[in-house]
């Protein structure tokens, strides 16, 4: 029993840190005012680009370089919607579409052998065509990682741990720093913000470049820690689940980490379920479930009462102006 | 009056530019068109590749009929939910579903035609109209549940709208894996074959002349709305402000939601035209994101109904001639998706540019 | 192609342990510099390929003559491909593309041929006017959804010619225009061999299978596996096999099949899998638990997988599109086009149709449309002779999985108990084709929906 | 005694306007400095320089001697300059301490809540509030947000205090406490600028007075050497005379009976409590007040853009209570809305669609489904003829109009009677506020027109003058109620000022 629960319960935290990752900053944005429809885009593109560079350097420069594109690409959303005051809807659309074609594009066979050939020379020429990488190590933690049924969250890899440090970090930095104070009031009233001498852009900019660089961390996660094979369209709609697992954390971190093994959990185990003979559950229900929660969890917290309790960010998707 | 917004990026100040004319907004538009272009004739330059030949690749497209008429069925389903888009967008309503009340259309006439080939129901000259009903209504119905939740609760509607396109889709996978599946069909997730009589081709037995008069009805019944209807004057008012709207009398919720039906349903009939007009049954991914590329031709029509018909046929284009791309000059398919994304971020562009102006302030003057 | 004088497995093994983290910053400006350099000096890719006339004169017969007399050697057969993914993936339209490239290679005469990737089926249309447009004379259309539309243009220009794959629409079948064939690369035979090879080598007695959807195609290939595994099983042991299947409702989703294959190994104590993804995820995950210490087995899946696995791969299913592709472009150039239904299996597109003593067998050789796996030596070598003298036998079709003789003489019953195959009979085509009924050996109930 | 701030000659002009025209203001350590002047007279905008928000065209900015550049409300900060605004800027979700360290720049990164509690407490002690600092800012009274608003303030250790109407919200004993708070702050040291339109405030609270007037400073006077009377004057611009327009008041039956009517404000708490009046044809009731006792709320609630918690609203003696906007209209009301420019029209829209906003519904202009833009546009260019609407055409935008053309533009639609004829009843909230003098004739003898014509008028305004000139009975209302009603002959700017005053006093 104690095994199968180990079992069940690392692969969830597997499964779960995908979305773990990417609604961490996509709270961060969503915090300060800028809903980030981009997310899925830059996943596929930190997944992308943690393929080819893993082979070309290695892991570490790998992930690096998703997340630095992630922040690129989400600093092109926070141009377009905080300075320019474009729609952000429409914009994080754009930047979704970008993110697919482009990664496509760049792992695509031939744009790959061109790209890896380039970056580093010595390359074998059997890893020009292939289409995986060598996926992360996990990380036995001494002792920890022995303790019956608590061991299995010491059996994982960097980005797991990482996540691990950064879900409460970043819960911390948001309800207990002043940075994470700005952030919060920037998102709820940014007049009030400006009048006390924050800078609603420059908050909103970097809150919404740091959604860009979680996002560019969980697509090289999904690819490089989870299943290590490339395909195009990898990330196939998990920055929408995740964007429907902030509403459902009602935008707090330490409620993601929940939610993001709620839903990895509810991924692994229908796979168990259908061994047990309940596969009558319909999985097309099943895959509906986080929307429709998502949904419902819109409704409870836009009821105005609830909204204030839980500091739902009120300028949501509403670009800020001074005007005179 | 004139309204003055000032941004501090540096010295750069960004003024909103007041009272434009239409000429004006139409060359900034096109500017930002040629600058779109511009930008991918760099990037295939870059990858080595001729962008004077892409370009004739592409308007090539809309010089052979074959070719045109296959553009013009493409851009059928996408001109109907870029309209629908066109009166949700007027209301300020961020309808990013229409892919979802697409699938809904899909799914309501395959309603009809099943009911009609598995139980009698209806006489065979009823089934075209019925469809076409029962996908403008079933369309309607889902923009309606983030309309009401908007309307009623308050809800912003760019998430339900959103998560609800996932719910549409994973319901016709559910039902072509089940009870609608074909069976005759191998298993094959499928409905039935569509009967002749439910096929699009009213006009010269061709579905495209029959999408072109309906994309072509459809500009006209939006144009009519908004122009010349109550209602129409009312949805505009509550996009514009819903505190004047409702100062002037409008109910404003009921405006919602009868917007957002209207909305709904004409992406519903955007769908009627894939099952009935291109694919002929009901399978699961039978529209492949036709309602996100509408958000894109809404944006681009500037919400004007007769525009979009011609933009929607320049996407369907577009679609084609993605395809001749990769073919002549071998430019893969993800290529192109990155093209239409750098069109699309360099119009929105475009709209900024059109609606402020960049004022770079020298240091100590006072403005003018 | 893959020639590098270290193996890749090595590397990534280096990769792994050192992370390589030294070549860093620097790296990465002068790989950036150094790819914008290089992509604008690189080459455009050329989709198209030629072969000389002369190459081929051993293996055309005198058609060839004919062709050119009718075609001219200056104007080649263009040919139109039109595929549901991206050819640079793994899975399905990858197997196409390269089957493409063989017809290309192997056809003898001039030949432009062409394809559109990831067109969704909505979009076939306008794909194949864009390729008729650019003067194909032949067109594969190489997805289920593309049936009905395939039809619909094959009336609309009787002067082409039309392929259709996976389908049951074809001028053959009657339910489509006479210049509308239809073809599929057959899977069950293979199948039913990889689970002989499962029940020469489980330990536990328990299989699994992840399923892409539970349709015909896919349930008559688990039951051909779990069939074949029994025969084996059964033989060995004296025991039944226990088979496990569950369900990821997609052909294309690595981390789908992941979560699935991990469930059968762990939840069901499962040692070999079989699975229908167009992805080695299954076969990956098999070779992480060898890295555990936990022998499990897994197969290949349209094309050969061993790297992905080379501990874990046991054999499995590939097809070669080229052959049959080849058969059409010869009958286009000949204008020899009969409408035909082919349905390729073991023997099928071989240069030598005859069944070869077990001695010489090709089972595990590139050859025909369909043909086996290379076979893992672990597998003890008189099931190995097992796997090969069926094989042989069933490329003159002399023997069938699904008849009393693939059961160990028994007949064949489903779930429910219901005899499905008495002795004497086989399965028909119609019968393969409709398949909605699990073998008595499986434990999971067919999901309904 | 030191100046802590002094301006020089400050100039802001915003398109078509000159907000403030060499403007010369000083602030002295230890004294309450009102800033007095109507609405529209420059005192927000001058305060806006001296945080920081906007940046003047011209003039010299002095803080403590120091010649400065404020260029944003951090430099303001900075130098102790801290400011209330009208509108409360306050995250409503976080709580009072999360409010009051926002922005500020002090110790680490991580917050050290326990700190920041005790000082608060402390600080709130010190001024006689008794505040939690760790409530959330929804659960607030307006008394107790305005008093996180100051402690914001206080909290930075600002000398320099800037509080822009800080009374229009608050209750009378609110009032009271925010008056011995802000003695003890000047007594402190601290200087303080209170703007306000109250001029009994003024004299209750301040030590120095300037008045604005247009935007320029008329005057800076000690409190103690000048009268309320004489300060009207300075704020109206010449004393008040009485009524030159003489419209025979023919009255007629009662139009509009309003009892015992209580409205919800937007703040949460009801703004009108319990008004009682009547209307009658061809009568101008005016009403009378500082702006924000509840005036707009009654006029919304009349023209059935809020839903009165109690009371009754009778129109032509029907039971209009609770009825939409679209009943209203229907029943003959018409309403000016103050800020016309951002209530009254649609920017983007054009005239003729701004014209016909609510007529647009009703025949001929429509029938069940249809509009009729002929029909429109004709009577389009009538309007604009008989108004005297300045635009290039009836096709033109409304935002390209001047604030004057877009109070007429409002003034065609609500009266010209495309909706079923004449007006019953109009309800004019402001209608001249911010017009020059033509288009403010142009107003006054609109109503009186319509006023023999027989409709019956509310006439809300801040301007005793035109009050005096127009009504027939003056109704003074205070927060939230009515104190008194002066027939015309007994009313005089004495009487009401007391009125008002009274009431202030009195309000329970």
């Amino acid at each position: 029993m104690i095994e199968w629960i180990e079992s069940v319960l690392g692969l969830t935290i597997q499964v779960g840190t995908v979305y773990l990752l990417a609604s961490l900053g996509e709270i961060y944005a969503e915090r300060s005012g800028v809903l980030n429809l981009g997310l899925e885009g830059i996943m596929v593109m930190g997944a992308a680009l943690s393929f080819i560079f893993t082979l070309a350097y290695g892991h570490l420069v790998a992930i690096l370089v998703s997340v630095v594109t992630g922040i690129l690409m989400s600093l092109i959303l926070a141009v377009m919607a905080v300075y320019m005051r474009l729609n952000q809807t429409v914009t994080g659309l754009a930047l979704t579409m970008l993110g697919l074609g482009l990664s496509g594009f760049l792992a695509s066979p031939e744009v790959r052998k061109v790209m890896l050939l380039a970056l580093n020379p010595l390359l074998p020429e059997s890893l020009l065509a292939i289409q995986e990488a060598p996926k992360l190590p996990e990380i036995h933690v001494p002792l920890l990682s022995g303790i019956p049924i608590i061991g299995c969250f010491f059996r994982q890899n960097v980005l797991v741990y990482v996540s691990y440090i950064a879900a409460p970090l970043m819960w911390f930095i948001l309800f207990k720093t002043r940075p994470g104070l700005s952030l919060r009031s920037v998102g709820e009233n940014p007049a009030a913000a400006d009048a006390m001498g924050i800078n609603v852009f420059r908050v909103r900019c970097v809150a919404t470049m740091i959604s860009g660089g979680f996002a560019g961390l969980a697509g090289a996660y999904l690819f490089l820690g989870f299943q290590p094979f490339w395909r195009e369209g990898l990330t196939a709609g998990k920055g929408f689940i995740a964007l429907s697992l902030v509403i459902l954390s009602t935008w707090n971190p330490l409620r993601a980490i929940l939610g993001a093994y709620l839903f990895g959990g509810v991924e692994v185990i229908q796979y168990r379920l259908q061994l047990f003979g309940l596969g009558a559950l319909s999985p097309y229900l099943l895959t509906m479930l986080p929307y429709l929660v998502a949904i419902a969890a819109l409704v409870a917290v836009s009821i105005e009462s609830v909204r204030k309790r839980i500091g739902v960010p009120a300028s949501l998707g509403i670009p800020y102006s001074r005007e005179e | 009056m004139s309204l003055k917004i000032e941004t501090r990026f540096g010295r750069i100040r960004v003024e909103r530019r007041v009272g434009y004319g239409r000429l004006y907004s139409i060359s900034m538009t096109l500017l930002s068109l040629a600058l779109a272009f511009l930008v991918v004739a760099l990037i295939l330059a870059s990858l080595g590749l001729d962008p004077v030949k892409a370009f004739q690749v592409i308007f090539g497209v809309f010089m052979k009929p074959s070719l045109l008429l296959e553009s013009i069925k493409q851009s059928i389903p996408i001109c109907l939910a870029a309209l629908g888009l066109s009166i949700a967008f007027k209301m300020n309503f961020w309808n990013i579903g229409a892919e979802g009340q697409i699938y809904m259309g899909m799914i309501a006439s395959t309603g009809i035609v099943l009911l009609h080939a598995y139980y009698g129901f209806f006489h065979e000259w009823m089934v075209m109209p019925l469809m076409f009903l029962a996908s403008f209504l079933l369309g309607g119905a889902w923009c309606l549940i983030p309309g009401a939740l908007k309307a009623r609760l308050g809800v912003n509607e760019i998430l339900p709208t959103l998560m609800l396109n996932y719910v549409a889709i994973l319901i016709v996978d559910f039902l072509v894996h089940g009870p609608w599946r074909d069976p005759k069909g191998y298993g094959f997730p499928l409905s039935i074959p569509f009967p002749e009589y439910t096929k699009l081709n009213i006009v010269l037995g061709e579905p495209a002349y029959t999408g072109l008069l309906f994309s072509i009805l459809g500009a006209a019944a939006v144009f009519f709305l908004l122009e010349y209807t109550k209602l129409g004057f009312e949805i505009k008012v509550v996009g514009q402000s819903p505190a004047v709207a409702r100062y002037a009398g409008i109910r404003v919720r009921s405006t919602i939601l009868l917007g957002s039906f209207l909305a709904g349903g004409l992406a519903g009939i955007g769908g009627l035209s894939i099952v009935s007009g291109i694919i002929g049954r009901l399978r699961p991914g039978a529209s492949p994101g036709y309602g996100y590329t509408a958000i894109i031709v809404a944006a681009l029509a500037g919400l004007n109904p007769w525009v979009t018909v011609a933009v929607s046929i320049f996407f369907g284009g577009l679609i084609t001639a993605g395809g001749a791309l990769q073919m002549s000059m071998g430019i893969p398919k993800a290529a192109a998706q990155m093209i239409q994304a750098v069109i699309f971020l360099m119009i929105l562009v475009g709209e900024f540019i059109k609606r402020y102006r960049i004022v770079i302030e020298r240091p100590g003057a006072s403005e003018r | 192609m893959r020639t590098g004088k270290i193996s890749r497995r090595k590397f990534l093994g280096v990769a792994r342990s050192a992370a390589i983290a030294g070549i860093v910053a620097a790296g990465i400006v002068g790989g950036i510099a150094g790819y914008v350099g290089g992509s604008s000096a690189a080459p455009p890719r050329t989709v198209t390929t030629t072969t000389t006339v002369a190459g081929a004169a051993q293996t055309v017969t005198e058609t060839r003559t004919v062709t050119q007399t009718v075609t001219g050697a200056a104007e080649p057969l263009k040919v139109g491909y039109v595929y549901i993914g991206p050819v640079g993936d793994y899975g399905w339209s990858y197997g196409h593309d390269r089957g493409r490239r063989w017809a290309d290679e192997h056809f003898g005469l001039p030949v432009k041929s062409f394809y559109r990737e990831s067109v969704p089926e909505a979009e076939v249309g306008s794909a194949i006017e864009t390729l008729i447009d650019e003067g194909a004379k032949l067109i594969f259309t190489t997805s289920f959804g593309y049936m009905d539309a395939t039809a619909e243009y094959a009336a609309k220009y009787p002067d082409r010619y039309f392929v259709h794959i996976s389908g049951y629409r074809s001028g053959a079948a009657g339910n489509a225009p006479e210049n509308m064939s239809a073809a599929f690369a057959e899977f069950y035979q293979l199948y039913y061999l990889n689970g002989l090879a499962a029940g020469a080598v489980t330990e536990t007695g328990v299989i699994g299978y992840v399923g892409a959807y539970p349709i015909p195609e896919v349930v008559r290939h688990i039951n051909a596996f779990v069939l074949g595994a029994n025969y084996a099983y059964k033989k060995r042991t004296g025991k039944n096999i226990k088979a496990h299947v569950t369900w990821i409702f997609s052909w294309v989703a690595p981390d789908e099949a992941r979560k699935a294959a991990i469930a059968l190994f762990e939840e069901k104590n499962c040692d070999v899998i079989a699975f229908t993804e167009d992805t080695p995820s299954v076969l990956q995950v098999a070779e992480e638990y060898w890295k555990k210490g936990r022998k499990v087995w897994s197969f290949s899946h349209y094309s050969d997988m061993r790297e992905y696995g080379p501990n874990a791969h046991l054999t499995g299913q590939i097809a070669n599109w080229g052959p049959i592709y080849l058969d059409f472009y010869r009958m286009v150039a000949t204008n020899s086009w009969i409408s035909v239904d082919i349905w390729a299996r073991i023997g099928d597109y071989t240069p030598y149709r005859w069944r070869r003593p077990v001695e010489q067998s090709t089972a595990g050789q590139p050859e025909g449309a369909v043909y086996l796996a290379p076979l893992n030596p672990v597998i003890p070598s008189e099931w190995q002779m097992l796997i090969k003298q069926k094989y042989e036998e069933m490329k003159e079709l002399l023997f069938e999985p699904f008849s009393v003789e693939g059961n160990l003489g028994e007949p064949i019953k489903d779930q429910n108990g219901e005899v499905r195959i008495k002795a004497g009979e086989r399965a028909d085509h119609d019968m393969l084709w409709n398949m909605d009924w699990l073998v008595e050996y499986i434990e999971e109930p067919l999901p309904k929906a | 005694m030191e100046k802590l701030v002094e301006l020089r000659g400050i100039v802001k002009r915003f398109p078509g306007v000159v907000a403030n025209d060499r403007v010369d203001f000083e602030l002295r350590r230890g004294e309450v400095h009102a800033l007095l002047g109507e609405n529209g007279a420059g005192k927000t905008t001058l305060m806006n320089i001296l945080y920081g928000l906007y940046k003047p065209d011209e003039g010299e900015i002095y803080v403590r001697g120091k010649r400065v550049e404020l260029r944003s409300p951090r430099d303001a900060i900075s130098l102790g300059i801290g400011m209330v605004h009208q509108n409360f800027r306050l995250v409503e979700s976080h709580t009072v301490l999360e409010n009051i360290i926002l922005g500020l720049r002090e110790d680490g990164l991580r917050i050290d809540f326990e700190k920041h509690r005790r000082r608060i407490i402390e600080l709130s002690e010190r001024y006689g509030w008794k505040i939690d600092p760790m409530a959330r800012i929804w659960q607030l009274s307006a008394g107790e947000k305005q008093q996180v608003e100051l402690l914001k303030i206080l909290y930075r250790g600002a000398e320099i205090l800037i509080l822009d109407e800080p009374t229009s919200v608050l209750t009378v004993q609110e009032t009271r406490r925010l008056f011995e708070a802000l003695r003890r702050m000047a007594r402190e040291g601290k200087g303080i600028i209170f703007i306000t339109h109250k001029l009994n405030e003024v004299m209750e609270v301040s030590d120095r007075v300037t008045v604005m007037r247009r935007g320029r400073v008329v005057i800076t006077k000690e409190t103690r050497e000048t009268t309320k009377a004489e300060l009207a004057n300075y704020m109206i611009g010449r004393p008040i005379v009485f009524g030159q327009k003489k419209a025979s008041a023919q009255l007629g039956a009662v139009v509009l009976k309003v009892i015992d009517l209580k409205v919800l404000g937007d703040r949460g708490y009801p703004a009108v409590n319990g008004v009682s009046l009547e209307v009658r044809r061809g009568e101008i009731l005016g009403i009378a007040g500082v702006s924000g006792n509840g005036q707009v709320e009654l006029a919304e609630a009349i023209a059935g853009l809020r839903k009165p918690l109690a009371g009754r609203i009778l129109l032509n003696g029907v039971d209009a209570t609770g009825m939409d906007a679209g009943k209203m209209i229907e029943l003959g009301v018409a309403y000016i809305p103050p800020e016309g420019n951002k209530l009254g029209i649609v920017p983007g829209f054009r005239v003729v669609d701004n014209l016909f906003l609510k007529a647009y519904r009703y025949p001929p202009y429509s029938n069940k489904l249809l509009l009729n833009w002929g029909k429109m546009l004709e009577k389009a260019r009538e309007l604009i003829e008989e108004f005297g609407i300045v635009t290039p055409s009836a096709l033109s935008r409304a935002s390209s109009l001047s604030g004057g053309n877009i109070q007429r533009l409002i003034l065609a639609r609500e009266l010209s009677g495309i909706i079923g004829g004449i007006p019953r009843l109009i309800v004019a909230a402001y209608p001249t506020k911010g017009l020059d003098i033509g288009a403010t004739e142009f107003v006054h003898d609109l109503l009186l027109r319509y006023k023999e014509m027989g409709s019956g008028i509310i006439f809300i305004s801040e301007d005793l003058e035109e009050l005096l000139l127009l009504s027939d009975r003056i109704a003074v209302m205070s927060g939230g109620r009515i104190r008194g009603v002066l027939a015309r002959e007994e009313a005089d700017a004495e009487k009401i000022g007391l009125l008002m005053s009274e009431a202030v006093v009195q309000a329970g």
